[in-house]
């Protein structure tokens, strides 16, 4: 039963893409694509050849199965209500979010090695924002952890309690900041449009601009982990632990679904940031984390304060 | 012979120094410049400039004349920067050369076009050899050097022709650090169609059809505008309710481009609701233009001498469909200015100040937002522009996308207003005049004002009452190069938001 | 019978001169072994029974006999300096060839001999306990590092760095000799390490101990200490800055660890000092390194980072026990101690791919570079995986020390008060953005240097280096990885160095399940791409592979050399982030109404590390101006000059009649 | 709850460094008003029913209603609708009142005194450092006048931090204060406004003669 995290976040993963594009569409007025259409083009891709710029080398190649490695092995560490991850241990979120960081790496040096210009600016762009947006996580994961006394996602999620209002806005602040951190891991709407497809203005969707075929396929696959991700993570920081197994999975499909409408809520209402203003907004996530850490300390009475 | 228009010749070699002086004495904007082989006629080539005088209706056209080998003179555009693009273009389709032109690059044809080859000349041949490599693929004849920023870091990022989104082609080569332009260089004329040359080969009457589909957008505008010109040439006086159906339908145009272009606006902002709100009440109007005229885009409306449909028959259905579209419209704009990011991304992007506008000519919404207060509509009244109502001039002075995106908004507005006033008016006349023959050897200016800013047409027949020369200018082509100068310093990623406020056409500059 | 081969083998260094230039490399290199042999059989011994090795030498020193002891401390030194002295010297065999027709027999002679020699002084400086001694080691060291820089001493540039690294260095041994003598002089005990416990026990320790931070800082290169070293390691030959950087600054750090074994008051201070300039060092290092475009200059910035995050380690550690937080101390020492082996592993495997590189294509700065990964394969994936091991990315070993960091900066959350905790807090902060920048910094370097397509001829017709150059790469290579997936063994042995300053190691011992996670992890992920990688090979034999050139926007005209990405734009966005801290000058003329034609312009942006500026350069030029003013005194004239004498005399006589001297 | 509505109250501060439109300040501006509306409501209930209902209203009509409507006024008037750019980047600015709020936190769990309560003296020092350097970095009158009132609330909550019951003397100063500023620079911005589009600090200078 460890694995069932593991199980119901790829079960999401695959529907996710189609929920924001349904989400979109119904928003604008549109008619729009059906919920499995990301699916069909997945598979659509798999079957496809692929063209390899000539400019490239292994690194290209071997970058999106890394990325997308990454992303499932990050997906084993998802505890689900009182079952462990398939992997866990003390500290795993670092681990979790290294990792994360490896299928980042292998991505822009694989954009760099097309010798595009549009590549070279996704990546560089995904390199900086990526980076801005770590220390929320981990001031967020480090608030997590005082409040819970435990160091692993499964004992973290597992030990955490709201019952006062005070911990409800915690608990509101944190949801708000793992989906913005979500939306800046996923190059998604206040940051980067993947709708507009330019090459000139946007972050990860640049990035892939001259994979094809089967790599194309894995990047696709991994979009929606992604999401899935943080949506489970999300899920699971909300579980009130006395429910029971299927109300648990009702609850975490329901927010996965609610995770998705918002994202495509946000990125039919809002325009995107200009530029600029990116590393700010982003810095900012961290500097809400921190008033969150705080208030942990005020909670675990750490902070004297009459 | 219009009377607002004032033909003086001029040397060869004073033409520099009397458009200088004209410049400097009157109040003068170049409108057009343009060349004629009229070598058949009289053994010259000769070479026009338009300036239209600011507060007077009145156009001074100097020209000179030129032949034997010598196909030299002495550019103006040292004193007059604005004409820098006619010249190049002159000298590509005539081979008449500026000297001291500060470009000496090739405008219009790209590197496989044979050298000293010069389409508008009238005894001008491809020969076989050249059509077979063009077949075959990239022969490159006259290489075009794009300017280098020198220095360690700096990357070009060639962009185009074939573009992410499904647009025209035009290649863009930016040099850039990081995210900041240093410098744009585009290249555009991709998709050159020959149609002055085309327009040589058909009847005045037949040439509508052709001005109707020189810009998609702007389709009324331009039949409009040849419309007009050859009116004026063949001394045709069309009737009060030609001139109001003309200008209704002109608003019209105009407001289904205002309200779709400030969607585009939105797409490229990334606000998804905006972007489909504009499409809708764009998709609204089109329908109106259907029922209407039996086309989307306003064609076969036009002829010489008149219109063929009395729009005022449906007077109705214009006036409730416009009620309804206000209303969305107001909606709309309130969502627009309601979304702070929308707004934000807008704010001093792509900023073209004024005195480049000035000096590059621009018109239309490019110049109005930088401070211009240029409209053709009120500088040379025409239709009913002048004696229905008075409209206001909306100029902003910022520059930015953001005054391009708000002017569009308040012309939409203003055009609403118009089209309801024009439709309350009462106007006589037939719908159209017999068109007479056109005479010999004569020429005229027509123009109007397109939704994207001014377009001309100047018209001279031949001694069969066909066209000898009829050259167009569409406001795209006066405004593509004050691009680069709006984009310079701006960052990369803002460039395709540039390029959407300023919303110009690639086709539409390519004659 | 280990010590007398081992003070032999001092004797046949001179054997050096002796040989042809070709054989010296071998020879070297046979010395060295038998010194990595004989010391390294006694550090394992140390580190694995915990007990302490000690023997006299049979040279008298200064009337005493020479002692020489070997605690886990030095012994884990003496591992980490053996290892990667010996890759160094490997790597020379092959980077040196093209020199030996330059260099004359003695000049190459001279360099292999000091390349024994540091090797030499640097065991003695990690077993050393007397004071004298250990300070003639250590300028032993500094001096041979010197002469080593120096080899392509025709290159003016080489020698201003080699000087300056040479004049900090006797700034760091004054500093060392000062401490030494202050506690001699206050306490009167032996003058040697044994003696500062006197003196610590006895004084407040903290004054002291930034005397030796201070000396020994110079050497490791903490901020503000760092100026010689981004000169230093471009200059000197690649082989060397590999050891440069993995082993010599580090001595600094051995001194430092050297001296806190004998302090035990005041350790909340000195723990809050070194952290708080380690985070500097370790911010401010990867944020000069992103800007850089010399390669060698860029690792050099990024050894000032990892210093810092061995400092960070260390910091916490020191924190850590002055709170009695034991988990804290013991897993911030752990990851500490354990990084100084991580960072002289793949620094050195960097320094030596980047070497390559510059033995190949001759130039160092990286925008002349590019694509070299199709001509130097086994290189550039070499440099990569130095390049994921310095970002800390799993499974490789920059991972693991930085984990056990983490590690114990989340537990330490739990027990610690409220300062603490923001101090953590702050940590955690600082080690993020470490990592991040220097990802961003990686990824930069790495593509720049090796994908995309050459920039310029300078690396176009390239050939992959010798096996000789690969094989140590590949030697330090296996050991990062090693480490990454099997993490515990070399974390024992960290953990018994920090059992020095740690009373409740076990503690390790219990966190080793996480470890074991660990590994499991890594495992599960590296296998899982294989699996990946496997099935994308089947999937592509069924279909249809093309291979046309990058996307161009169908604009067939274009010189990919200029599209690319460049090194100045990637580092672009993230500088306009960090004006204070980053002086950059951008020469760029704007576009004006005048220039409504094109014509040619240029573009130009300068980035100086304004600390150096500020605390060096400027004061130098302070100096040198009023040495200037001084310098009219200077006439060369004889009668002036006993002018001068007489007035200096009658100034004596002046100050005894007012009794002021 | 109090330390709730406090949290809200620091978080406004983390939103005034990274927004940069007028118009946003002053929703911030509101938005405080009425989180020190709540905040003196739950620290104030048991107090004089009359004190209680002015403060109250002063907090609600004055902070949260009356002042950020006036200035919306005032900003339609001038065309204050751009972006309030500052020469110093609001990356920085981000960090700093990060560390504004972070050094408030700080110091008053350093600060042991019966008749304090600290939690309103960390919030109070944040929106103080907060306001002056908002001050600080901005060159438009405008955005000046919301630095002031930022500080302003920082002042209030320091007021409540010293007692819980507030003298009636010190509210009344503060609502002057407000008043007095308030109007004042109103009156002067709409009259400099009308010569002068843009408000600069250094247009002042020329305004001496």
């Amino acid at each position: 039963m460890n694995g069932l995290g593991f199980l119901l976040s790829i079960v999401s993963s695959l529907l996710f893409p189609g929920i924001i594009a349904v989400t979109k569409a119904k928003m604008s007025g549109r008619k729009g694509p059906g919920i499995f259409q990301s699916l069909f083009d997945v598979a659509r891709l798999f079957r496809k050849g692929s063209i390899y710029s000539a400019t490239t080398s292994i690194i290209f190649q071997i970058a999106p199965v890394i990325y997308f490695a990454s992303i499932v092995v990050a997906l084993l560490f998802m505890p689900f209500g009182q079952y462990k991850g398939l992997l866990s241990f003390e500290a795993d979120f670092v681990f979790f979010a290294y990792l994360l960081a490896v299928g980042k790496f292998m991505m822009i040096v694989g954009a760099m090695d097309t010798g595009s210009g549009f590549e070279g600016m996704g990546a560089n762009r995904e390199a900086l924002y990526s980076l801005l947006v770590e220390p929320a996580f981990f001031i967020l994961m480090g608030s997590l952890v005082l409040l819970t006394s435990h160091t692993s996602f499964y004992n973290l999620f597992v030990h955490i309690h709201f019952d006062s209002f005070f911990s409800y806005l915690i608990a509101l602040l944190g949801i708000y900041l793992f989906i913005q951190i979500a939306m800046v891991e996923n190059s998604r709407m206040p940051i980067d449009d993947p709708k507009t497809h330019l090459e000139l203005t946007m972050i990860h969707e640049v990035m892939v601009l001259d994979n094809s075929g089967f790599d194309m396929c894995l990047i696709h696959l991994t979009t929606g982990l992604k999401f899935a991700l943080y949506g489970g993570l999300i899920a699971n920081f909300i579980f009130p632990e006395t429910w029971t197994l299927y109300a648990k999975i009702v609850v975490f499909f329901t927010v996965n679904l609610l995770f998705a409408i918002v994202v495509g809520f946000l990125e039919s209402c809002r325009a995107r940031n200009k530029l600029a203003k990116n590393p700010k907004w982003i810095l900012a996530l961290s500097s809400i984390s921190m008033v969150v850490f705080l208030s942990v300390l005020a909670i675990t009475h750490k902070l004297f304060l009459e | 012979m219009p009377e607002n228009e004032k033909y003086i010749e001029v040397g060869w070699n004073e033409f520099a120094n009397y458009c200088d002086s004209l410049c400097k004495k009157r109040n003068v904007i170049l409108r057009l410049m343009f060349a004629t082989d009229e070598r058949a006629i009289d053994n010259w080539f000769k070479v026009y400039a338009v300036f239209s005088e600011q507060g007077k209706d009145i156009f001074h056209i100097p020209f000179f004349k030129l032949r034997g080998a010598n196909l030299k003179y002495k550019s103006i555009t040292g004193c007059i920067p604005a004409a820098h693009w006619y010249e190049r273009e002159i000298r590509d389709m005539f081979g008449l050369i500026p000297e001291g032109h500060p470009d000496p690059r090739r405008l219009v044809f790209h590197d496989s076009f044979p050298a000293d080859s010069h389409p508008l000349r009238k005894d001008w041949k491809i020969s076989e050899n050249d059509l077979k490599e063009w077949g075959e693929g990239v022969v490159k004849k006259v290489p075009y050097d794009f300017m280098k920023v020198e220095g360690e870091g700096v990357y070009e990022i060639p962009v185009g022709p074939v573009h992410a989104g499904i647009i025209e082609p035009g290649h863009f080569r930016f040099s850039a650090v990081g995210e900041t332009i240093y410098y744009l260089e585009s290249r555009l004329f991709y998709t050159h169609k020959g149609i002055e040359k085309h327009f040589e080969s058909m009847s005045f009457f037949d040439g509508i059809k052709l001005a109707e589909r020189v810009s998609g957008t702007s389709t009324f505008s331009h039949s409009v505008a040849y419309c007009m010109a050859v009116e004026r040439m063949a001394g045709i006086n069309i009737t009060e309710k030609v001139k109001a159906i003309r200008t209704l339908l002109l608003e019209l145009e105009r407001i289904y481009n205002h309200i779709g272009d400030i969607g585009n606006i939105c797409a490229g902002t990334g606000l998804t609701v905006g972007n489909t709100m504009g499409a809708v009440i764009k998709e609204r109007l089109m329908q109106l233009n259907e029922r209407l005229t039996g086309s989307r885009y306003l064609r076969g409306v036009n002829m010489i001498g008149g219109v063929t449909k009395d729009i005022f028959l449906q007077a109705d259905d214009i006036s409730t469909t416009i009620d309804a579209v206000a209303k969305e419209y107001k909606k709309f704009m309130k969502l627009l200015l309601g979304t702070v990011s929308h707004v934000e991304r807008l704010e001093d992007t792509g900023k073209l100040s004024k005195e480049v506008a000035i000096l590059l000519g621009v018109t239309g919404i490019t110049a109005r937002a930088s401070g211009i207060n240029d409209d053709i509509r009120r500088a040379h009244p025409h239709l009913i522009y002048n004696n229905v109502f008075e409209f206001v001039h909306y100029t902003r002075q910022e520059g930015d996308a953001f005054a391009r995106m708000m002017a569009r908004a308040e012309e939409a507005k203003c055009s609403m207003v118009m089209i309801k006033a024009i439709i309350e008016g009462r106007y006589t006349g037939d719908l159209h005049v017999e068109a007479k023959e056109i005479p010999p050897y004569s020429h005229a200016l027509g123009y109007t004002e397109t939704p994207r800013g001014s377009v001309f047409y100047w018209v001279k027949s031949d001694r069969d009452g066909k066209p000898l020369r009829v050259k167009l200018r569409s406001p795209s082509y006066c405004n593509w190069p004050s691009v680069p100068f709006a984009v310079h310093g701006n960052i990369v990623p803002d460039f395709p938001l540039c390029n959407k406020s300023f919303n110009l056409s690639y086709s539409g500059c390519d004659m | 019978m280990y010590l007398i081969v081992f003070q032999f083998l001092f004797v046949l260094t001179f054997g050096m001169f002796i040989l042809s230039k070709k054989h010296m490399s071998y020879f070297g290199l046979l010395i060295q072994l038998g010194l990595a042999g004989i010391t390294g059989y006694w550090s394992v011994d140390v580190l694995i029974h915990g007990t302490i090795f000690e023997r006299e030498l049979l040279i008298n020193f200064w009337g005493s006999p020479l002692e020489i002891k070997v605690d886990s401390l030095s012994a884990f030194f003496i591992l980490v300096l053996n290892f990667t002295l010996l890759t160094g010297t490997m790597y020379s065999t092959g980077y040196l060839k093209p020199y030996i027709n330059e260099k004359n027999h003695v000049e190459f002679g001279l360099h292999y001999f000091s390349l024994v020699w540091l090797h030499i002084s640097m065991l003695l400086v990690c077993m050393l306990r007397d004071g004298l001694a250990f300070l003639v080691a250590w300028e032993v060291m500094s001096v041979f590092t010197f002469l080593l820089m120096i080899f392509e001493s025709e290159k003016g540039e080489t020698i201003r760095a080699g000087i300056n690294f040479l004049l900090q260095m006797h700034v760091g041994l004054v500093l060392i000799m000062a401490g030494f003598i202050y506690a001699f002089v206050h306490t009167g005990a032996v003058f040697s390490f044994d003696g500062l416990t006197v003196y610590f026990a006895r004084f407040h320790p903290f004054p002291l101990f930034l005397l030796f931070f201070a000396g020994f800082g110079i050497k490791a290169g903490f901020i503000p200490l760092h100026t010689w070293l981004p000169h230093a390691h471009p200059a000197a030959p690649s082989h060397i800055s590999g050891v440069m950087s993995g082993v010599i600054i580090k001595m600094g750090i051995y001194g430092i660890l050297r001296i806190l074994t004998y302090i035990h008051t005041d350790l909340l201070a000195i723990g809050i000092f070194i952290l708080v300039v380690s985070a500097i060092s370790g911010l401010l290092g990867v944020m000069y390194a992103i800007v850089q475009h010399d390669l060698k200059k860029l690792l050099a910035y990024h050894s000032i980072e990892n210093i810092g995050i061995i400092g960070i380690g260390i910091g916490i550690g020191l924190i850590g026990t002055a709170k009695g937080i034991p988990v804290l101390a013991a897993l911030g020492f752990t990851g500490g101690i354990l990084h100084i082996l991580n960072h002289s592993l793949f620094k050195s495997l960097l320094f030596y791919s980047a070497g390559s590189v510059y033995m190949k294509t001759h130039t160092k700065n990286i925008e002349h570079l590019g694509g070299l990964i199709k001509r130097m394969p086994v290189t550039a994936l070499l440099f990569l995986l130095g390049a994921l091991a310095i970002c800390g990315l799993p499974p490789f070993n920059g991972f693991i020390s930085e984990f056990l960091i983490y590690f114990g900066l989340f537990k330490g959350l739990l027990t610690a008060d409220f300062q603490t905790d923001i101090t953590i807090m702050g940590t955690v902060i600082c080690l993020t953005l470490i990592g991040g920048l220097t990802i961003f910094c990686f990824t930069k370097v790495f593509s720049i240097v090796f994908l995309g397509t050459a920039r310029s001829r300078l690396s176009e017709n390239v050939k992959e280096v010798s096996v000789g150059m690969i094989f140590p790469e590949i030697l330090a290579g296996i050991v990062i990885v090693a480490i990454g997936i099997f993490p515990i063994f070399f974390v024992k042995a960290a953990g018994r160095v920090a059992g020095l300053y740690v009373e409740d190691i076990p503690w390790i011992i219990q966190n080793t399940p996480s470890l074991s996670g660990v590994s499991r992890a890594s495992l599960v992920f590296m296998l899982l791409t294989a699996l990946l990688w496997f099935l994308r090979r089947t999937q592509q034999k069924r279909v249809q592979i093309e291979h046309e050139p990058t996307w161009g926007c169908g604009y067939s005209g274009a010189d990919p050399a200029v599209h690319q990405y460049t090194a100045t734009s990637f580092a672009d966005n993230y500088r306009e982030l960090a004006p204070p801290l980053m002086k950059v000058d951008k020469h760029f003329e704007s576009l004006k109404e005048e220039d409504i034609f094109p014509r040619p312009r240029s573009f130009k942006t300068e980035t100086s590390d304004r600390l150096e500026k500020n605390l060096v350069e400027k004061p130098v030029r302070k100096v040198i101006y009023w040495m200037e003013r001084v310098a009219i005194f200077q006439t060369g004239n004889l009668q002036h000059y006993i002018m001068y004498a007489f007035l200096f005399m009658g100034l004596i006589f002046l100050l005894t009649i007012f009794k002021l001297i | 709850m109090v330390f709730s509505l406090i949290l809200l109250f620091e978080l406004t501060l983390i939103y005034l460094a990274f927004t940069e439109r007028v118009k946003r300040f002053l929703t911030i501006l509101m938005i405080q008003g009425l989180l020190l509306f709540g905040i003196a409501y739950l620290q104030l209930k048991h107090i004089n029913i009359l004190y209680l209902a002015f403060i109250l209203s002063e907090t609600i009509i004055v902070k949260g209603l009356l002042v950020p409507l006036f200035l919306n006024q005032m900003r339609k008037r001038n065309n204050l609708d751009r972006l309030a750019h500052s020469k110093v980047s609001t990356f920085v600015t981000v960090m700093a009142i990060s560390a504004a709020i972070v050094f408030g936190f700080l110091l008053s769990s350093n600060i042991h005194d019966d008749h304090l309560q600290t939690k309103f003296l960390a919030a109070s020092i944040a929106a103080i450092i907060t306001g002056i350097y908002f001050v600080m970095i901005h060159r438009n009158i405008f955005t000046h006048l919301v630095g002031y009132l930022i500080t302003e609330n920082g002042v209030f909550l320091f007021s409540l931090a010293v007692g819980s019951e507030m003298p009636m003397l010190v509210n009344a100063a503060i609502l002057l204060d407000i008043f007095v500023g308030v109007l004042v620079l109103g009156i002067f911005a709409n009259r400099v406004g009308d010569r002068f589009k843009k408000m600069h600090v250094d247009d002042l200078a020329q305004l001496k003669d």
